[in-house]
């Protein structure tokens, strides 16, 4: 090669990049809101997981002649029953370990469930723009024009509130974010090179989407995705509270706390616990979320 | 006398990892009615230089010098409130994007009478004169009606234009341009760059030009200097460093400029080669 | 800006239709809605008559546009419970539900911009920290839960405020905080997240250049146009209060529009339901092209041009 | 409060009209008990009717009544009472096209004419003997064209229930706001009947969807009487020195119904021994005592206890989950079955019964519905099981439960002409020994069969100030005309 | 074959624009009856200022959008009746930056071989093998081939790029302004390497730039755009010596180049 090369020390200023990953997981290590509510999240999913191992009752078991005990704390409580029970006498310490299980089920599924519509119109409307974008907006605003907590409490109070019809549910009114997001980043991203030298090369749309678009996407997805878990938790929550949730006597936490909110001022762990077992939750989805938000955006100012 | 005189700076960025040493002892001279060219490729710091000058740069950022004196003044012993006075008053920064540099939401008769308001205390009314004036004199045709007008009514060779009027409004002894006619047309640029000059003679500043191209440079630089991962590595009169470039930096960067005439075939460009291979910081 | 406005109003019209069909097509789906409107002691006669009266007989599109027809001018029918104009109850229950909207979103822009900016100004430090964790709660808190909690602490042990109710002021105070509290991470967030794009962009940096004071900087540059985006956003919001506004109406026992549709919606009142999420799409799609338009009309790049 | 001598009660319902003819709900029948005058008045002490706005009665024959009106009598609007407010009344109201909405309640009464300057008399379609229980509770008496001043609704019916209430009862409704208070005034010219004169000045009535908000409000004087609170809500409530909290029997019975045709889906019900496998599942005295209170007792007959023609003597189905095993498994369902039970009142007797059935092996699933919404889908035999209730409107005759769900009505899930023959035999005799045999008779068939499960009477607990002079009656209708502030 | 590899006859492309919040809507002429050949073999450098239409030329011949009018052949046959793989295998795109023309969440390896896997029917060791071989001949360590973009200088970006463009062995390659995000001491790398692959694969380069000083070094022939049109089409030499057109004469003056007399290192 006739090429006149000269050699010069390399600037100090050039470090060798890490791999991205390595990046990513040492700024996820040193992001205290993500360590956390992951700790938060992680324990929460290891009490529904092994739910019935760590429970100390059956949490649907009855026994009339034992409700209303006190927690372990009060002066007539003991360790039989370390939350006390409820009204049916059932054991709450194992009602709320099992109630994990409910609130993810439902939060996660909700998730994915909006998450595929959301996304699925996201990247249409994103990708070709044009009419296509015109109608999706159109979809996206006439969702949120529907007031969520009405139209999820009449549908449910048509069809029951059968777990999987909240989900259901849910699913329908809780894409917008995902759509709004997933379309916005599309716009930008189907600007970039990498996706004209795609189309270049010959590649399908499909393959453009899923294959080119879809990885760069992810990022938010999980962001909206861990938010959006945390929103259908409290949604279905309140429905539950209203009345409109997940039926009894599955050991729902938004229904714990509406069938103790009559005794509110008289034995307040009976909403005080579930309901802060809900916030716990909550907030420690919606910490892991904008950890990744904050850990997964370019430059993490710090 | 010189105007600004910085020596030994040193610039170093707190980062996740090993802090980043951006600059690693820099002198600067520059007098009155002089315009001193710095250049250098992507992410040598001239643009931390820039600021550090300015003291623009966040508080995490570590900024030392032996000297840095404008003047008489000595720019390292200021507080933040007297910094604050001098900056737009006696010495003035010219940035890049002239799209992003000006607010938006503020007209441009706004933007302008602030700074003068800021350090001449007058009143509106004298500001937004001395506005039309100095629109007037960097070449706005109908200055007074552009007072009124926003940023993004502007095309962006009378953007930078805006930008240059509002640098000089305060007639300050130094002025820092920041890769001005980068964002711009050839076309533009070339008009940029001999307003420019011009404006420099005319009112004897001392002037600090950074660009990262070589050729720009030379047309309006007496003097320049090269820079190289946070260090000054050559320097001189513009025609003396071009045609006998004393680090090999400064001969690898000067074989790498295509110039007019050159063919390939018949002539070679030389590339620079590190002597590791080390990729370079993504900026 | 006419043509803006047209090709708006025509969407939200659409929309609306959009809106009362998805509505009216709920109420079909869930079966005969005679049978629900019949109420107790009815026999199968009695359905018929009502299946005739209310012309439940009929093919649902033909129902559909009549009520659309009739919905055009401000006639929704009459409530099954109550036996009254559904106009007449939205109006009658309306002034609670605005009441509250108000102060909720008064209180959430209360706290929302404040903390944003001075969280945005001292970022990553102590007061950062503070408003973002201080959000990152409210987010977390079912607002249930809040206002049993806030009742139980203010009307029942300190009893300084009223338990439930719309009668006076005083009233509105905890579910406004509740829900206004509710409102306000999101737009805390934004307002930040605003306030750090304008305070690390370029024309802050050349406010700075010009040696304008750092209270100069912040009110003259930064924050009109970090607000711009809250401003519209708060427009949306107060819709979204509204909408959401059911929990904390029935938790208050405020008697607004909330409440109205949790209770029919318990009652089959399906055209008060109806109506009800249909004004509800309005109001939002109303406040969402009053965004747009103070969004134009702050924003010089939209407004001049 | 005491200091103004007001008086602010509240429970959960709004109210849409303040007569029971629009409102067939137990706190309008309360407003309605103080607004309006019946034609007389049920002594719940005396057990006797009394006179009120008739002041002398007889029966004809068995389809014949004949009332003579007390005299003085005036409205809230100052006009007199006279014959034609009577005749105007139960004439509209027996009008079908009206839609009175207790029709139910009504529809014996055939027509009503005046006879006499003060005499009315009313014919009947066939012999009712509980026709006076009728007239005290549900039959309010409104003044001549009240009902003509209802506007016209969109739909083209007259909104009657939207019409300003007028009668002549010991309160007159100042202002019934939009049916969630309800302001009333003591009628100072009140004539002094059965009722007495009404002591408190300002009695208010309040809507408060949430117990809990309910509780608060009582704890902190905003309200001075609540009933329909839970048992521990009430339990804590008496802990409270200036409240007292009572807990009063009801007629309100709650039971199970079944499908019995098999139509709902499933046809495990058609099978008796399925049906008394449950009975014999639930543990119905301890959920009694658990959830209801002391005042609850087990209920083994399709009627409550102090109903005039209810008797205890039928079949029982004990608590004995062995037996109930082996029901099921004469029934071929040893392993047990799962089925939709449906419910809307009291969720946790509900879910209380899903927890004694889930021991011996039955699963219930639980859908939880608005009343109309399961009275309906009862009707329509869709519902495997339901745990519903039945206050029979507080009339003491067992006619108003007995005869209404297994008569041949719509609501009868047993259609039995064995069993509706009994019952229309009781029904339609005045002697009072005929219809106390045939209405056992019909009863012991009900048990025998286990068309219904009857599980146990219903207590209504009341929490109140407790400076206030009230004593809650078996009827759950609190009277507070007759109440007064110590 | 003929000497004509490419060829655009009378195009023009119109771009529907404003319509926004407020404004109407208007047609703009990106091109404006544009005819050109590519010959075979050449280096064909397309010039103007900004917005003269020179990357809507380039997405023309790339196939990426189709003329409002006027027609595009691939050795005499009309582009619109060559299916879309095959026109892909024998026209690539090198494009301006290197930062957005590699998916950030792939690995070198698979950005390199994107093109083949995209056409088929080449095995996957195939693949690999071939793609050391260019990583190799454009002087890249075989580490690289797991890496990601973010771990690469610009200038290892572009090279990737360039890997990307002749996998697929084409014949014609489109490069809009492949080095003004580039360091200059980089640009002279990347447009050296160009040049010798030029040579080694027997490419014909539709070169776009705005600066004439690469210009001039590299191009055979030179066409002068301004606002969608061309106005003047010449070889270099002779164009660089004396331009015809007055548009050219303005560009050239206004180039800024460093002095000529200090070209002696
Ligand atoms: N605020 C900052 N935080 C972290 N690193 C920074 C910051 N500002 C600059 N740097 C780093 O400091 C080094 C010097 O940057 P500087 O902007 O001065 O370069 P430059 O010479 O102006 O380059 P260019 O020609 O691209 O403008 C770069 O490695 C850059 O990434
Ligand atoms: N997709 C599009 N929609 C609308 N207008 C477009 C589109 N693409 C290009 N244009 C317009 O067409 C004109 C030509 O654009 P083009 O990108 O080809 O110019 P260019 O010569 O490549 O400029 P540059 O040197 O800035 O890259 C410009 O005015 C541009 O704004
Ligand atoms: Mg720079
Ligand atoms: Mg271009
Ligand atoms: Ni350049």
């Amino acid at each position: 090669m006739s090429t006149n090369t000269s050699s010069i020390p390399a600037a100090p200023a050039r470090l060798p990049h890490p791999s991205p990953r390595r990046i990513l997981l040492k700024r996820a290590r040193e992001h205290r809101g993500l360590v956390i509510g992951g700790a938060i999240v992680l324990a929460v999913v290891l009490i529904a997981l092994f739910a019935p191992l760590i429970a100390p009752h059956d949490p649907y078991a009855q026994d009339l002649s034992k409700r209303l005990l006190p927690p372990v704390w009060s002066e007539k409580g003991s360790w039989e029953h370390i939350f006390g029970t409820d009204a049916l006498g059932r054991d709450y310490l194992s009602r709320i370990l099992f109630g994990a299980r409910i609130s993810l089920l439902i939060g996660i599924s909700a998730a994915i469930g909006s998450g595929l519509i959301g996304t699925t119109l996201g990247l249409l409307a994103g990708y070709f723009g044009g009419r296509v974008d015109s109608v999706v907006t159109f979809i996206v605003s006439v969702r949120l024009a529907l007031p969520v907590v009405l139209v999820s409490l009449a549908v449910v109070s048509l069809f029951g509130g059968d777990l999987w019809i909240v989900v259901t549910v849910l699913s329908l009114l809780l894409w917008d974010r995902f759509a709004v997001v997933v379309r916005s980043a599309t716009q930008q991203l189907r600007n970039q090179e990498f996706v004209t030298a795609a189309r270049a090369m010959g590649a399908s749309t499909p393959r453009i989407l899923i294959v080119e678009l879809l990885p760069n996407l992810i990022g938010p997805l999980v962001v909206i995705g861990s938010l959006e878990v945390a929103h259908a938790i409290l949604l279905e929550s309140a429905l539950s509270f209203l009345g409109l949730g997940v039926q009894p006597p599955t050991p729902s936490w938004g229904l714990m706390v509406s069938e103790g909110k009559g005794l509110v001022f008289f034995d307040a762990r009976l909403i005080a616990l579930p309901g802060a077992a809900i916030a716990i939750l909550v907030l420690g989805i919606n910490l892991i979320g904008d950890g990744l938000r904050d850990v997964l955006t370019p430059e993490g100012r710090s | 006398m010189s105007v600004l005189s910085v020596r030994n700076l040193k610039v170093t960025i707190p980062t996740h990892g090993e802090p980043l040493h951006a600059v690693r002892g820099v002198d600067i001279e520059v007098g009155a009615g002089e315009t001193l060219g710095i250049v250098g490729e992507s992410g040598c710091g001239k643009s931390v230089t820039s600021m550090a000058i300015m003291r623009l740069l966040p508080g995490r950022i570590s900024v030392t010098a032996d000297e840095m004196r404008l003047g008489d003044t000595d720019l390292a012993a200021m507080s933040e409130r007297q910094m604050a006075d001098i900056r737009g008053d006696r010495m003035a920064m010219i940035f890049q994007e002239p799209m992003t540099a000006l607010n938006p939401v503020l007209t441009i008769g706004r933007q302008m009478s602030e700074t003068w308001m800021r350090h001449r205390r007058g009143s509106k009314r004298e500001a937004l004169e001395a506005a039309t004036d100095l629109l007037d004199r960097v070449g706005i045709p109908h200055p007074r009606e552009r007072l009124g007008v926003y940023p993004h009514q502007l095309s962006g060779g009378l953007r930078q234009r805006v930008m240059i009027a509002m640098a000089l409004l305060c007639d300050p002894q130094l002025i820092i341009a920041d890769e001005p006619t980068t964002a711009l047309d050839v076309t533009v640029q070339a008009q940029i760059l001999d307003l420019l000059a011009s404006l420099q003679q005319e009112r004897g500043l001392a002037m600090i030009f950074i660009s990262h191209d070589i050729g720009v440079v030379a047309r309006i630089a007496g003097r320049v200097q090269v820079m190289y991962g946070g260090r000054t590595v050559d320097g001189g009169p513009v025609g003396e460093l071009l045609g006998h470039p004393k680090h090999p930096y400064t001969r690898a960067l000067l074989s790498s400029v295509p110039r007019r005439g050159m063919r390939w075939g018949r002539d070679t460009l030389g590339s620079v080669r590190w002597s590791e291979d080390a990729p370079e910081a993504s900026s | 800006m006419i043509r803006f406005t047209l090709k708006r109003l025509a969407i939200a019209a659409l929309v609306a239709l959009v809106v009362s069909g998805i509505s009216f097509g709920l109420m079909f789906v869930s079966g005969d809605p005679a049978i629900a409107i019949a109420g107790e002691g009815a026999t199968e006669d009695d359905i018929a008559v009502i299946r005739a009266r209310y012309g439940f007989d009929r093919p649902v599109p033909v129902q559909y546009a009549e009520w659309i027809g009739r919905a055009v001018q401000g006639n929704f029918g009459d409530s099954i419970y109550f036996s009254k104009p559904v106009v007449d109850l939205l109006a009658e229950r309306f002034p609670a539900t605005a009441t509250l909207g108000v102060l909720a979103i008064g209180v959430a822009i209360l706290l929302a911009i404040p903390l944003g900016i001075i969280a945005a100004i001292r970022q990553n430090r102590l007061p950062d920290r503070a408003a973002l964790t201080f959000g990152t709660i409210g987010q977390a808190t079912p607002s249930f839960w809040l206002g049993l909690m806030l009742i139980w602490l203010f009307a029942v042990k300190l009893r300084v405020l009223p338990v439930s109710g719309s009668q006076t002021l005083a009233h509105f105070v905890l579910p406004a905080l509740v829900l206004g509290y509710y409102a306000a991470p999101s737009m805390l967030r934004l307002c930040r997240a605003g306030m750090i794009d304008a305070l690390s962009s370029d024309y802050v940096r050349t406010a700075r250049a010009k040696g304008l004071l750092p209270r100069q900087v912040i009110f003259g540059h930064a924050i009109r146009n970090a607000i711009l985006p809250v401003i519209s956003v708060a427009a949306v919001e107060f819709g979204f209060i509204l909408g959401g506004s059911v929990v904390v109406e029935s938790v208050f026992g405020i008697r607004g529009i909330g409440l109205l549709a949790w209770e029919s919606i318990a009652r089959n009142d399906f055209p008060t339901i109806q109506a009800i999420i249909l004004v509800y799409a309005m109001i939002y799609v109303w406040l969402t092209f009053l965004a747009d338009v103070i969004n134009a009309w702050l924003d010089p790049r939209i407004r001049v041009s | 409060g005491p200091d103004d001598n007001s008086l602010v009660w509240s429970a959960q319902k709004e109210l849409t009209a303040a007569d029971t003819y629009f409102d067939t709900s137990r706190e309008a029948i309360v407003v309605a008990q103080h607004v309006y005058d019946g034609l007389v008045f049920w002594d719940q002490e005396a057990q006797e009717f009394k006179p009120l706005l008739a002041s002398e009665w007889r029966q004809i024959d068995p389809q014949t009544l004949e009332f003579d009106l007390r005299e003085g009598v005036t409205f809230h609007d100052g006009s007199s009472f006279g014959t034609e407010d009577v005749v105007y009344t139960l004439n509209f109201v027996i009008d079908e096209k009206n839609g009175v909405l207790n029709y139910g309640d009504i529809k014996w009464i055939k027509s009503a004419e005046a006879v006499g300057e003060r005499t009315v008399r009313i014919e009947l379609n066939e012999p009712f003997p509980a026709a006076l229980s009728y007239l005290a509770l549900v039959l309010p008496i409104v003044p001549e064209g009240h009902f003509d001043k209802a506007e016209t609704g969109s739909d083209g019916t007259k909104r009657f229930a939207s019409v300003p209430p007028v009668g002549t009862g010991p309160y007159k409704v100042t202002s019934f706001g939009n049916g969630d208070t309800v302001v009333m005034e003591a009628n100072e010219a009140y004539f002094d009947g059965p009722k007495g004169k009404p002591q408190i000045a300002k009695l208010t009535y309040r809507t408060i969807t949430d117990a809990a908000t309910q509780i608060a409000e009582l704890m902190t004087g905003g309200i001075d009487w609540v009933w329909g609170i839970s048992n521990d809500q009430a339990e804590n409530l008496a802990q409270a020195p200036h409240l007292t909290s009572v807990n009063a029997p009801t007629m309100r019975i709650s039971y199970l119904t079944f499908d019995l045709k098999g139509t709902s889906g499933t046809d495990v019900f058609t099978d008796a021994k399925i049906r008394k496998a449950v009975g014999h599942a639930i543990d119905r005295a301890r959920i009694a005592k658990y959830l209801m209170g002391e005042n609850s007792e087990v209920v083994n007959a399709a009627c409550h206890p102090s109903q005039f023609g209810c008797t205890t003597e039928v079949t029982a189905y004990d608590y004995d989950p062995e037996k109930a095993k082996a029901l099921l498994a004469e029934a071929g369902k040893a392993d047990g079955f799962s089925f939709d039970l449906y419910g809307y009142r009291d969720r946790e007797v509900t879910e209380a019964i899903m927890g004694d059935l889930a021991k011996v092996g039955i699963k219930a699933n639980l859908r939880w519905l608005q009343y109309s919404a399961a009275r309906d889908l009862i009707r329509e035999g869709k519902a495997p099981a339901a745990n519903m209730t039945w206050g029979s409107s507080s009339i003491p005759d067992v006619s108003a439960i007995t005869s209404y769900f297994f008569g041949g009505g719509p609501d009868d899930p047993a259609k039995d002409p064995a069993l509706q023959e009994a019952i229309r035999r009781a029904d339609l005799s005045s002697d009072r020994d005929v219809r106390l045999a045939s209405y056992a008779e019909a009863l012991q068939l009900i048990a025998d069969e286990a068309y219904w499960l009857p599980l146990f009477s219903y207590t209504k607990n009341y929490s109140y100030n407790a400076q206030l002079d009230f004593t809650p009656s078996a009827d759950e209708m609190p009277r507070f005309y007759a109440t007064s502030w110590k | 074959m003929s000497d004509i590899v490419m060829e655009l006859r009378d195009v023009r492309r119109t771009y529907r624009i404003g319509g926004g919040m407020f404004g109407k809507q208007r047609d703009l002429h990106a091109l404006d009856g544009v005819s050109l050949q590519l010959r075979r073999g050449e280096v064909l450098a397309l010039v103007g200022e900004s917005g003269s239409g020179k990357s809507t030329l380039s997405r023309i011949l790339l196939g990426l959008e189709a003329p409002t009018s006027g027609e595009v052949f691939l050795d005499g046959a009309p582009v619109a009746s060559i299916r879309r793989r095959a026109f892909a295998a024998r026209v690539q795109p090198v494009f301006q930056d290197p930062y957005s023309s590699l998916n950030p969440r792939k690995t070198v390896r698979q950005i390199i071989e994107a093109p083949l896997v995209i056409a088929g029917g080449v095995a996957a060791s195939e693949r690999l093998r071939r793609v050391r071989e260019l990583l190799d001949i454009l002087r890249m360590p075989e580490r690289m081939l797991e890496a990601y973009p973010s771990q690469m200088s610009g200038g290892q970006r572009q090279r990737v790029a360039i890997a990307r463009a002749l996998i697929s062995r084409p014949e014609i390659v489109v490069c809009d302004e492949p080095t003004s995000a580039l360091d200059v001491s980089v640009q002279a790398e990347v447009l050296n390497l160009l040049m010798e692959l030029r040579a080694e694969f027997g490419l014909t380069y539709l070169f776009i730039s705005h600066d004439l000083a690469v210009v001039e070094y590299i191009a055979d022939r030179v066409a002068v755009m301004q606002s969608g049109r061309l106005v003047e089409v010449a070889d270099a030499e002779a164009l660089f010596a004396a331009p015809a057109h007055d548009y050219t004469r303005r560009l050239l003056a206004s180039a800024l180049t460093v002095p000529a007399e200090s070209s002696e290192a």
